[in-house]
């Protein structure tokens, strides 16, 4: 009889989502033009970046981590990536994967200094957030690069998919969640990933190797923050020096709205999904009421304690 | 069953001599030798903080020891971590239990050794073989007759005993060398600690040696081969259980007896 | 060790507006032989970061601070202090409040940058019923608030005076959103507003990286044909966007000019004693790739020989 | 003979101690101006609001806990107490008492979110952040108030200490500093404090209300928000609705290169004092230096990884 | 010294009726009663997962039933969280022991009743008096005979059994009416764990009535005065050490034999 419930995604997941459910449910009572798919479609174009920043944080927060880098991380690889297209004429394709493979190695340099020196990822990753920053300024002398070729832009451009039009980096955002939610619950180092992030002398007596697991979830976080430039640059067309700097926070605040804790070794990556959407929808919404900017962080403020608190007793009640 | 062979004159497999750990102004080792022999049981006892964990840690690879040298088979190793006693085949029942609390029964079973799917892809990508690993999980458990009620329960709702049981059948099943308990049957009622000694007896048989840590004489004298005395952190002797008796044991334990006030053929 | 020392305090790191005013400073130190210190605030609005600044300019030697006010008001203590010590304090690109709380203001004034692109606007729409989107700073900002509210006024709309820092919001405005002056941010708001109002015809934004959002986001929803896009700054790249037809008009302002004056001031007062005084407006221009009758404006050429100041 | 040690404070402090000193060594080789009393004194001044914010922010992270809102209490702390001194008219006294009642009263609403409703202090804070800095703007209509009665800029105001000039609000702030460190390690609640964030549980278990801790620990953590904004007054001499922007990140840096651990339980107070000077003294001494502000950024990001690498080697050696 | 008191006829200190407590499917307690008498020492036993530490959780207020009554000398209680139960002076070893890892012996000893020093100051700051604190701390200790190097360790670097003692210690010093033990001996040496039994015994002969929840079924046989039989989350019998056999209770509490199935006498 209480079998179905068992197909039902853990309770941690469904939290968030109901908190999802009634933010869209109110706001498509309040305006006209919030419950549209091609308003759901710009909704999740617009969380696109923070959204597959927030896989690498949630990668990192789920070892126990956490990473303040993320956003000075995609600004620089946006940088390297069209600055090396425009300036020096590379072959937009090779640009792109020095771009991806910079971030990649600041990452890699985050999870050496957390694994080998035993750093706080606190630290490290506030290091390394002030010194890609210091880096993309220099390195673009603080400007936008512009005139990009088209193959960097692709991504951007939609698709029609049931007479909605989709960015196509829509579509690989959702992909790579679906690969990194796949990969985290039916791979082995996945599973490693959470036991680092429970346990890590547990992980490390059962003779996983913990820094192994930690050096790689850095290293793939800088990947994704690589492939976040990408989409960055994609969506707004320039390589932007001032970008990254509030994604930081808005990517923390998704994986935790998403239900992760910051403890590390517990929470459902779809969960992080969910919790860009709250913001994006928030956003969206109650620009579409009309809502003035003051305004609309007062009220964020509240909704972002209401969805959790919510959450938090409809759980209660449960047990 | 029991073998009563006389297991002295085997061939060492697990050697140390001069074992020191320091901690701070704390020497939990120093100077402990140890020698398992092959197919043996060997039974560690000491008072509490004699030294006995933190010289298993020192043999499983959990904490590199500051001096002193660990033999396999004859040939010195350098153990950075346990993943080398893993690589050894040395597996170790931790005191703490060394689990994940929010992960499953069978995830904790097989943490570090996920049974992957067979076929190219699945193989390449580690993909895990749920359904096959819950099916062994259960049936490890149930060698331990431990009545768990759901086997996708999170660790940290187990009870006491039961969360040790997940421990004991983790390290039984994947030994390929040395087995390391410590305290395995602490938290266990008498039927399942029954049940872990009966375990331990199928490792031997099986022509593994088994190191096992316990507080409880009766346990200790039933299924010993040679008993290992840690005093201060140090051996103060390796008894024969079928010459020396209980309280015997207990007084050089305690320091109430000298070895040597002990007739010859107690000693081995 | 007798080398002139001059002081530069920028908003922040990032904004290229500060970041060419930085190069005109250190070009014009260059020349003359004076050492330049630079600081900026953590961001826009950090004022506590300035007066930091301030206090370990003066500690390190410097007789001349060249500072744009993060808030105008909130630092006049910290400059009444520097003052006290003999320090020459200049205020560049925007003034403090009061303008008498340092020694000499080279700026231009935000709210008439805002009140030329507003009749630029006006001329542009030609009668039409203006549908008006803001894409503003963010909250507070005295900068976001001149430029809005002279936008509305030069567009004839009841507006706030220029002293205040509230954003007027008359009735033709039917979508206001906050860009932070950012590229993807102001696309976010462009592409919201859209979604509430699709009739928008006109588009303020506070900068042209706004505006560059703005137009993109416009242009992924088929509209970029028939929307008017002003902005302010008349950066290079800026002027370029509108020489390609993406924005319609910016009001152009010279950093670099404001920097290089500054520090030559510094030089002559460390050499001289002579401290400058007043305000010196180094100028607006407005650029508009199609001029409109009534409204004068300079094309794109020029813009682009004078943008941030070059000459 | 090793018994002197047992008189030095604990590891945790000395390293970054340590970190300190090799700064302020570095830079008084590299400046001429650098090593002056006069000069460290304006160091204090400089540090003291985040300083203070720090405190706070050292006992909620003591107790597993972070906030985000510190800052922007601040700022709508010195909102408050400014705007009823100037246009209410209050004495100056009453508007800085009710000026650091409304922080306190804002901190116990994030205490009672924390502990009723046990919504993660991430979240909570989060919130009222946002919530906190609506306030501030909608009420100050973000206008920075001026022309302050003299008694609220009274703790800028230098005293002479041993010929030195010294703002009066650095000895609050070192007097509160020993304050803290007193009730943190020689009182019961003190104790109780750090039992919570060790192990909630086992608090609970041996009969501590936890919950009590945890609600007064927030609404203390909102007093002294509301004595930052009081600092933040009387050194600025405006009140000013921006402010309390950087200082989240500032706070919970210093508290973090002091050696605290953000997972709770184990931390003393001094470090964190001694975490904020270590940012203090970079910024001063880069900028005695004559490095230019990107390359401040860049420098003071190696310098951060640097200090704690140092510490945490050392610490290895020693055992 | 060992008073043979028919307890049976003394008062009832603290009693429960039908506790239920469920986890998800998982149901811990299923109806359990539970009955502790003026003076005497009471073993509960039972295998893994029967149900133990859940029901002393639900006396000592660490959970609240779903269902059922508490009563304190016959009167209902009410207890939300471990405080209460203070109150009304029980004092509990927990199974996983409840310490602060990060802090020190002497401090967990003390956890949420520290010393105050003298004088009014003092009094109202609540300023701890770390110096009687140390030295209490050492005398607890000693009581227990465990060999402990150093006070100020934190706890986290103590052995099992250390930290078992310094648990044990801890409620004992505290209880004003019942003590609650849960497995108090399972990690403790020979010696040590023959002082909590020793200690357990001072305990009842000051007149508390002491829980003694225990695998090792020579202690239970030496000490209790009453054996309670936890089986699947109920109370299965209440078993009488005088007249009944080890094998016959191990029996009943294994569901090998049913508690019918004894001689009358067995069972009060
Ligand atoms: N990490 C550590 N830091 C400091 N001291 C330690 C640490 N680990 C162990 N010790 C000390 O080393 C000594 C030996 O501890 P160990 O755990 O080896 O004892 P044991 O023989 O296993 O005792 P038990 O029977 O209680 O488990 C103890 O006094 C303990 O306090
Ligand atoms: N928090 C929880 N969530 C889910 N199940 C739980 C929880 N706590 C206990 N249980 C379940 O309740 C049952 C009884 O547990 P309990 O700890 O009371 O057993 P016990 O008799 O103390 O066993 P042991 O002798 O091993 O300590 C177990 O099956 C356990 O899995
Ligand atoms: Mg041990
Ligand atoms: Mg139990």
């Amino acid at each position: 009889m209480k079998d179905w419930t068992k197909h039902l995604p853990p309770m941690s997941t469904l939290g968030p989502l109901l908190a999802l459910l009634a933010a869209c449910a109110f706001f498509a009572l309040k305006t006209d033009n919030f419950l549209s798919a091609q308003n759901f479609s710009l909704v999740m174009q617009q969380v696109m970046v923070v959204g597959l920043l927030a896989i690498g944080q949630t990668l990192i927060i789920l070892t126990a981590g956490i990473d303040l880098s993320c956003g000075m991380l995609m600004a620089l690889g946006s940088i390297v990536m069209t600055k090396l297209a425009t300036e020096m004429g590379l072959h937009p394709l090779v640009a792109m994967a020095i771009g991806v493979g910079a971030t990649t190695a600041f990452g890699l340099v985050n999870g050496l200094l957390v694994t080998r020196i035993k750093l706080p990822p606190f630290i490290v990753t506030l290091g390394t957030m002030n010194i890609a920053f210091a880096i993309t300024q220099i390195y673009s002398e603080s400007q936008t690069v512009t005139d990009l070729p088209e193959a960097m832009t692709w991504l951007g451009d939609p698709v029609m998919l049931l007479g909605t039009p989709v960015a196509r980096g829509v579509l690989v955002l959702l992909g790579l969640y679906a690969a990194v939610w796949f990969a985290l619950t039916h791979t082995a180092p996945g599973r490693h990933l959470y036991a680092v992030g429970n346990n890590t002398e547990a992980a490390r007596l059962t003779g996983i190797s913990t820094q192994r697991v930690l050096l790689w979830v850095y290293a793939l976080a800088g990947t994704f923050y690589g492939i976040a430039s990408l989409l960055s640059v994609a969506r707004t067309g320039v390589g932007d020096p001032q970008a990254g700097q509030t994604e930081n926070l808005d990517s923390i605040t998704a994986v935790v709205l998403g239900g992760t804790s910051l403890f590390g070794g517990r929470g459902v990556i779809i969960g992080t999904l969910i919790g860009a959407l709250i913001v994006g929808v928030f956003r969206n919404g109650l620009t579409l009421m009309g809502v003035s900017s003051v305004y609309q962080i007062l009220v964020t403020g509240v909704l972002v304690i209401l969805a959790v608190a919510a959450d938090q007793l409809s759980q209660k009640q449960a047990r | 069953m029991h073998a009563a062979a006389p297991t002295s004159s085997n061939p060492v497999v697990l050697q140390a001599t001069g074992l020191v750990k320091r901690y701070g102004q704390v020497t939990a080792l120093d100077g402990a030798d140890f020698e398992l022999r092959a197919g043996e049981i060997l039974a560690v006892i000491g008072d509490n903080g004699a030294g006995k964990s933190s010289l298993i840690k020192a043999l499983s690879g959990a904490t590199i020891p500051d001096q002193g040298e660990i033999l396999m088979h004859g040939q010195a190793i350098h153990m950075k971590s346990p993943i080398d006693a893993r690589r050894q085949g040395i597996e170790t029942v931790y005191q703490d239990l060394a689990v994940a609390p929010a992960m499953t029964i069978a995830e904790n079973l097989f943490l570090g050794r996920e049974l992957i799917k067979p076929g190219f892809v699945s193989q390449m990508l580690r993909v895990i073989d749920k359904k096959r690993m819950l099916e062994e999980a259960i049936e490890r458990m149930n060698d331990l007759k431990v009545g768990i009620r759901s086997m996708t329960q999170a660790v940290e709702t187990l009870s006491g005993g039961q969360r040790q049981c997940v421990a004991v059948a983790r390290a039984a099943a994947f030994a390929r060398n040395v087995v390391i308990m410590d305290e395995p049957t602490a938290a266990l009622g008498v039927k399942e600690g029954n049940m872990v000694l009966e375990l331990i007896r199928r490792v031997r048989d099986k022509g593994l040696p088994v190191i096992l840590i316990s507080h409880n004489m009766p346990h200790v004298f039933e299924i010993a081969d040679r008993i290992h005395v840690q005093r201060l952190g140090k051996r103060a002797a390796v008894l024969n259980p079928k010459m020396v008796s209980m309280a015997d044991t207990v007084s050089v334990m305690t320091g109430a007896m000298r070895p040597d006030q002990l007739p010859a053929e107690a000693l081995c | 060790a007798d080398q002139p020392i001059v002081g530069l305090i920028t908003k922040t790191e990032t904004n290229p507006f500060f970041v060419k005013m930085k190069e005109g400073a250190a070009e014009a130190a260059k020349a003359k032989g004076a050492k330049l210190l630079t600081a900026a605030g953590k961001q826009d609005g950090d004022n506590a970061g300035q007066v930091t600044a301030i206090e370990n300019m003066i500690a390190a030697g410097a007789k001349t601070i060249l500072i744009t006010p993060s808030d105008a008001k909130a630092i006049v203590p910290a400059i009444k202090k520097a003052r006290d010590k003999g320090v020459m304090v200049i205020a560049l690109d925007s003034p403090t409040d009061p303008q008498e709380a340092v020694d000499a203001l080279f700026a231009t004034d935000n709210y008439k940058a805002g009140v030329l692109i507003g009749q630029y606007a006006k001329a542009a729409l030609a009668g039409k019923p203006a549908k008006i989107a803001t894409l503003d700073l963010f909250p507070g900002h005295p900068v976001g608030a001149q430029r809005h509210n002279g936008f509305l006024k030069g567009f004839g709309l009841a507006a706030n005076a220029a002293t205040s820092n509230e954003l007027s919001k008359p009735a033709e405005v039917v979508c206001m959103a906050d860009s932070y002056g950012d590229q993807a941010k102001g696309q976010t708001a462009m592409e919201n507003c859209l979604q509430k109002n699709p009739d928008i015809n006109l588009v303020y934004a506070i900068n042209e990286p706004a505006a560059a959002g703005a137009f993109k986001a416009l242009k992924s929803a088929g509209k970029d044909k028939n929307v008017v896009i002003v902005a302010v700054d008349g950066g290079c790249q800026g002027v370029k966007d509108v020489a390609a037809g993406k924005i319609a008009a910016t009001s152009q302002q010279y950093p670099l000019k404001m920097a290089a004056m500054g520090v030559e001031a510094g030089v002559a007062y460390a050499k001289t004693g002579k401290k400058v005084a007043g305000y010196t407006d180094t100028g607006v221009t407005l650029i508009a790739g199609k001029p409109v009758a009534g409204v004068d404006s300079k094309d794109t050429t020029t813009g682009l020989n004078l943008c941030w100041g070059k000459k």
